[in-house]
């Protein structure tokens, strides 16, 4: 008996000792302390079906990062980009995330997808972390005080494309097919649905996660429909399309989102195979020849192929360089931001900057970029034709 | 009419894919009396090997390479992981079933990555009949589904591999004293569930032109589900599962509103079968001993 | 006196709850003090927590009732969804308190023991693979219910967003709450009933024969299995902003049932360090293996699966597993029961795999003539 | 008299299909008899002891525990009203220990009673009612001889001390009527003599009923008060075991022809 309260005791105290090693005393930590460069980082999909996506923003960014650093950086001090593979699950997030802010992060690109953001526009607010997604686009991602978009929220883009919708189709019946549980695809329908215009029919059909590979029965719904809305990512808009090439009309239109971006880009799938003509939604011409938008193609082309050419690249592109700027402005006010500033410091001031009428002009999605208090962005969205019928 | 003569049609093609998996599951079942929870994974390496032997332009070679990979896959499969098993608890085997499903996806997954993969095998074009348009393939995978449950029936009445089979599925004891190689007649079943899997995966790819690591998991159990509604170990009865499993999906797309619980309806079916008839429309009953 | 009652009392069945306890009470001490911990590491020991329940839970059905259960993420998802309501609701009112976790927790179990009684009824009927598909299912169809709510009752596909409780002190009440399911699971195994329990599943129709209710046993034990699944729900929405039932799908039950096969079936102690390994594995290697060697980490507890059940079961290797075991190798090391007069204590036997009756064996109708040698060998000598 | 009828049986009947397992059984049994059910192979005797235990519910007939009807009962429900039985394959619950495989014979004992709830928050009860039934499982070993063996694993018994085993489980819950199926299959005649010692005392001490299946004739002859000879799931001779045995339909029965 003796022996084991001795055993306990022992045990006891061993744990105490490595447990203190864990912990810290006193308030908030800063775990950039030791920084030499500013660290932005940011979690995405860089494996698994969305991989194109993740890929896309870190290649962006860190080209973004690297002319920035061979420019001089921010009055000498480099910045740094940190990518995790979150791999399109949210339940990975919160791990990622106290894996970057303990590794230093000051500033944040949020997550590239829409899922993991969700717990992470919380996760940084907890924390007070600065972020400013370039492609998550649920309309609750910026709900926070600490959260900005580049991209267009989803309710935007269910309105934008509701709003084409009722002007060209008034009083006619047109097909919608999405993603039943997946928040993108369900976020962007149902406000498509609700600002679309009485007088147009909606036939509308669903998939789910458990069956993304054959659409039969989908192409069966909406084989009279001239006008398609497909609020779902390019993966199974590629197989609908392909499967539906001889069903659905050939002079129907597929419109799809931001998540449409990237399909003229799969392996295997020869988007001029298919008859109709596919459009989307988007910020970024992918084709354009002149001003930022032809640079930035030109160099993402000549580094990383065309392969992953995207807009969420674009947009992330422009995240790194608006937060350059925007921490530039605040350094020209008289603001203080030394190379070891915590996160939640540098929060404080980019808020107060983008809070106050912070705007960036001439980039690769926007001639002219604001955003609103609520965190959203203003910016003129182009309808992008990906390719035109067949004949 | 028109509506529900494309349902009808595309509900059997999906049926005729789901009903030649469940045959598959069913034989294994019936022979060696395990669930092989890794069967609908062959499907995917099925699936994998046509991609790759695609790359020679050449379907049918790709088709026959599939099948041959198949049938020693499974053959190796039975081999490494069920035999030393036999005649352990089954808990142990479904395990071990469970073990080499994930081993073959995580597998392919390193080998091929995560991102899916478009491969068009063979484009059969469409047809238009009664104002309907369906897609050749879906008939051809019909009547290639039905083509194999009539020759599998032949075979298992009229070989005396066939008959050495339902010896060893009624028992395996008598079966063995009777002079009935059994390790080879389950070796047997196991290759020809292969075989059978790798055509699903053909049927696959001609269905949905894309592959991933997990396209086998999902339309394995559905077709599990279809094995046990026609009631397992019975040809005839996987034949009619898959079918009447296939409707059900289509119908159930077909209708926005419950579309979304498709597969919530798909497994109450199951339970419930299993619940109301745990030996499905045409299973055996079978008595315990005490 | 006393002492003497207090020698009886067998440290090595206690071991779990102490370990346990004084690290609980370890960090609550320094939280307490003002010391502050990463919140990496915070999040890791939730995790572990969530995972402990799962595992120690599931082992009940799995371990001590012989039965496999595939949907045990799909009783966690019951959970998560419910109590994380039920304290949404409540954050508006009592905040993010004690009272509203216990309040959740509380639903949540409710619930999710519901579900496990009526997942519970199909168990009476079936068994084995019917049994596990069966439970698959329902975790299949669990989630796919709750992925296609409405936005406002349960969030659907955008995941229902939750109240996350102050991380300073929810992984000490998750260690607390530890303690208790390993106090509820450990004390029923270690009665008469857990003993009607393991009968079942050594030889259901002698336990029948004898007398075993094994209706109520069978649901009984799936109910207390279901709830604290449940419960471990209840924490992860609370250690979590959103719920998102694709979490849930058939892969994490899966996680749960290889920490229970590798910890050694029917071995808490086992299911418990095996659950916190995982879990602190796969968070330190979802950073390291990135790109697609994440799966590397499935593909090995594949084979590390496969292998250990074969290692287990096989009947050729019966021999092979009696003198290269792991009793027998800490024996070697310590030779500490060597002494032939040390009555080997009885209560700490639950270390073994369980065995069920072979299907081959019960598959054929009682008819059948069997024991041909008893006419020509006994009944020649009447 | 009738009162002292502990089993009777009346036209108790299986049929599988069309097959018929058994039929028109009837069987009386007084108290403290030792009573034998013999007959050839396939002959339907563990169809009655199933039929008796609840394993199957009979499609015709109906059968009385000390005047009770017992038919139709849950096997569990039946053993609570008094029948406990062997198996022809020995079922033990193999990866527990001897003294625990008695407990759970004794589980619902009245006298053991002690709910869930008070096992879970471990209320004095519990402990008494382990402490209890503890005790009582040894004495139930040492009467078979197997005290020493009380913390081995039952699968590492020897065979004989199995069969031993399985009894002393069936006693435990307390029966009525206690059914064994060929207790004395597999055993030498050492370990069979010891097995007529050992049932004759359990009738004697535990004022039991026991009804018998076996092949040993020796054995019945030695051991039984009365018997009944089934073949092809019909009563073929009943009564006074001498008498019965030497009926001529049985010993055609048995030698064939």
């Amino acid at each position: 008996m003796k022996n084991t309260m001795k055993r306990i005791i022992a045990l006891m105290a061993a744990m105490l000792m490595v447990a203190t090693c864990f912990a810290s005393c006193g308030g908030e930590t800063n775990y950039a302390a030791n920084n030499t460069e500013y660290v932005i980082g940011f979690s995405g999909p860089l494996t698994g079906p969305a991989a194109m996506y993740g890929e896309a923003v870190k290649n962006s960014a860190q080209m973004a990062v690297d002319e920035i650093n061979a420019a001089g950086g921010l009055n000498g001090v480099n910045f740094k980009l940190v990518a995790m593979d979150d791999t399109h699950d949210a339940t990975k997030v919160a791990a990622l995330y106290s894996e970057l802010l303990e590794g230093g992060m000051q500033v944040s690109l949020g997550t590239v997808t829409t899922g993991p953001a969700l717990e992470f526009k919380n996760l940084s607010a907890e924390d007070n972390v600065f972020f400013l997604t370039p492609s998550a686009s649920g309309d609750d991602v910026p709900a926070n005080e600490n959260g900005y978009q580049m991209c267009f929220a989803d309710g935007n883009q269910g309105k934008v494309a509701a709003e084409f919708v009722n002007a060209n189709f008034k009083g006619q019946t047109i097909g919608a097919f999405y993603k039943s549980d997946e928040a993108y695809s369900k976020g962007i329908f149902d406000q498509f649905k609700e600002n679309l215009d009485s007088s147009v029919t909606v036939v509308e059909t669903n998939f789910t996660e458990a069956n993304t590979k054959d659409f039969s029965t989908q192409i069966d719904t909406l084989k009279d429909c001239k006008f398609i809305f497909m609020p779902t990512y390019y993966d199974p808009a590629s197989l609908f399309m392909t499967q539906a090439k001889d069903i659905i009309a050939a002079d129907a239109v597929y419109y799809g989102c931001d998540g449409f971006d990237g399909i003229d880009n799969i392996e295997g799938f020869d988007i001029t195979t298919i008859p109709q003509k596919v459009t989307m939604l988007s910020h970024f011409n992918s084709k354009a020849t002149e001003g930022v938008a032809a640079d930035f193609i030109a160099k993402y082309t000549d580094k990383f192929g065309k392969a992953t050419l995207n807009q969420f690249g674009a947009s992330a592109y422009d995240c790194v360089y608006t937060i350059y700027e925007a921490m530039k402005e605040a350094i020209d006010e008289g603001k203080e931001i030394p190379v070891t500033i915590s996160a939640s410091d540098l929060c404080e001031i980019l808020k107060e900057q983008f809070e106050g009428g912070f705007s960036v002009e001439n980039r690769v999605t926007g001639d002219k970029i604001t955003w609103e208090k609520t965190g959203y962005v203003n910016k003129g969205a182009i309808q992008y034709v990906i390719k035109d019928f067949n004949n | 009419m028109e509506l529900i003569l494309s349902t009808l049609i595309n509900g059997l093609s999906l049926g005729g894919i789901y009903a030649m998996i469940a045959l598959g599951y069913t034989m294994v079942y019936g022979i060696a009396k395990m669930l092989n929870f890794a069967h609908g994974d062959i499907i995917m390496v099925g699936g994998y090997v046509i991609y790759v032997f695609m790359a020679t332009k050449n379907p049918l070679l790709a088709v026959v390479m599939a099948v041959i990979f198949c049938v020693l896959l499974g053959i190796v499969i039975e081999k490494v992981a069920y035999k030393p098993l036999r005649g352990a608890s089954p808990l142990a085997v479904l395990i071990t079933a469970i073990g080499v499903s994930y081993l073959l996806q995580s597998l392919a997954q390193i080998i091929f990555g995560s991102a899916n993969k478009m491969v068009t095998v063979y484009d059969f074009g469409s047809i238009s009949f009664l104002g309907v348009t369906v897609q050749v393939s879906a008939l051809v995978t019909l009547a290639c589904t039905i083509v194999v449950m009539l020759a599998l029936t032949l075979f298992v009445k009229c070989t005396r591999v066939g008959r050495a089979m339902i010896a060893v599925s009624e028992d395996k004891g008598a079966a063995q004293l009777m002079g009935i190689n059994v390790n080879g007649i389950i070796t047997i079943t196991f290759a020809i569930g292969s075989a059978l899997a790798a055509l699903a995966g053909l049927f696959y790819l001609l269905k949905a032109p894309t592959i991933s690591s997990t396209l086998g998991a999902m339309p394995g159990i559905k077709a599990f589900t279809a094995a046990v509604i026609g009631g397992i170990g019975s040809i005839p009865g996987a034949m009619l599962g898959g079918i009447l499993l296939g409707m059900v999906e289509c119908i159930s797309y077909k209708i926005t509103a419950i579309a979304p619980y498709t597969d919530a309806i798909e497994f109450s079916i199951l339970i419930i079968i299993l619940l109301v008839r745990p030996t499905g429309f045409l299973g055996k009953k079978r008595r315990e001993k005490v | 006196m006393m002492l003497n009652k207090l020698k009886k009392i067998k440290i090595k069945h206690y071991i779990n709850y102490i370990v346990i306890g004084i690290m609980t009470a370890v960090f609550a001490i320094i939280t307490l003090t003002g010391g502050r911990f990463d919140s990496s590491l915070l999040y890791l020991l939730e995790k572990i927590a969530i995972s402990i329940i799962l595992a120690v839970s599931l082992s009940l059905v799995v371990g001590f009732l012989g039965e496999l259960s595939l949907g045990h993420a799909g009783f966690m998802c019951v959970g998560a969804y419910l109590g994380g309501k039920v304290s949404a609701l409540l954050a508006d009112v009592l905040g993010t308190g004690f009272l509203n976790l216990l309040i959740s927790l509380v639903a949540g179990a409710a619930v999710a023991a519901v579900c496990g009684i009526i997942i519970g009824i199909p168990a009476l009927r079936l068994r084995g693979d019917y049994l596990a598909i069966v439970t698959l299912a329902f975790g299949e169809i669990v989630k796919s219910i709750f992925q296609n709510t409405s936005s406002e009752s349960f969030g659907g596909a955008l995941g229902l967003s939750t109240p996350r409780y102050d991380k300073k002190w929810l992984f000490i009440y998750a260690f607390l709450i530890v303690l208790l399911t390993l106090a509820v699971v450990q004390n029923f195994i270690r009665s008469k009933h857990g003993r009607a329990v393991t009968a079942i599943r050594d030889n259901e129709i002698a336990a029948r024969a004898t007398g075993i209710n094994v209706t109520k046993y069978k649901l009984l034990t799936f109910t207390l299995s279901a709830t604290f699944a449940g419960i471990a729900g209840v924490l992860y929405s609370f250690s979590n902003y959103t719920v998102q039932s694709v979490k849930f799908g058939y892969n994490y039950s899966i996680e749960i049932l290889v920490m229970v096969v590798l910890g050694g079936m029917g071995s808490i102690n086992g299911s418990i360090l095996v659950a916190a390994l995982i879990t602190f594995l796969n968070t330190k290697l979802a950073t390291i293996l990135t790109g697609d060697l994440a799966v590397l980490q499935n593909l090995i507890y594949a084979v590390i699966l496969i292998g250990i059940v074969i290692y287990n079961n096989a009947p050729a290797l019966k021999n092979f597993r009696n003198t290269y075991n792991f009793n027998a190798l800490m024996k070697k090391l310590f030779r500490r029961d060597n002494d032939p007069s040390r009555v080997v204590d009885d209560t700490a036997k639950w270390d073994v795999v369980p065995t069920k009756i072979e299907m081959n064996e019960v598959l054929s109708i009682d008819l059948v003539p069997q024991d041909m040698q008893d006419l020509t060998g006994k009944g020649g000598d009447k | 008299m009738a009162e002292n009828l502990i089993l009777e049986t009346r036209d108790l009947g299986i049929s599988f299909g069309g097959l018929k397992a058994a039929q028109n059984v009837n069987i009386k049994i007084k108290k403290n008899q030792i009573y034998g059910l013999i007959g050839p192979n396939g002959a339907g005797k563990t169809t009655i002891f199933n039929l008796l235990t609840g394993v199957y519910k009979p499609t015709q007939g109906t059968f009385y525990l000390d005047g009770e009807e017992l038919k139709g009962l849950a096997q569990d429900k039946i053993n609570h009203k008094g029948i406990a039985r062997t198996f022809q394959n020995i079922r033990l619950f193999n990866n527990m220990t001897v003294v625990r495989n008695v407990m759970v014979g004794l589980h619902d004992r009245p006298e053991f009673k002690c709910t869930v709830f008070e096992t879970l928050f471990r209320l004095p009860r519990h402990f008494k009612v382990e402490k209890e039934m503890r005790a009582k499982a040894k004495e139930l070993l040492r009467i078979f001889d197997l005290e020493n063996d009380r913390n081995n694993l039952a699968c590492n018994l020897p065979y004989g001390k199995q069969r031993k085993l399985e009894i002393a489980r069936a006693l435990a819950t307390n029966p009525k009527l206690l059914l064994l199926d060929e207790p004395a299959a597999g055993m030498n005649p050492h370990e069979t003599e010891d097995l007529v010692k050992t049932i004759r005392f359990i009738r004697d001490n535990f004022d039991m009923t026991i009804l018998l299946i076996e092949h040993d004739m020796k054995f019945v002859q030695g051991l039984c008060d009365e018997v009944t000879v089934l073949n092809f799931g019909t009563v073929l001779a009943e009564g006074d075991t001498k008498t019965a045995l030497s009926d001529p339909e049985v010993i055609k029965a048995y030698i064939g022809g």
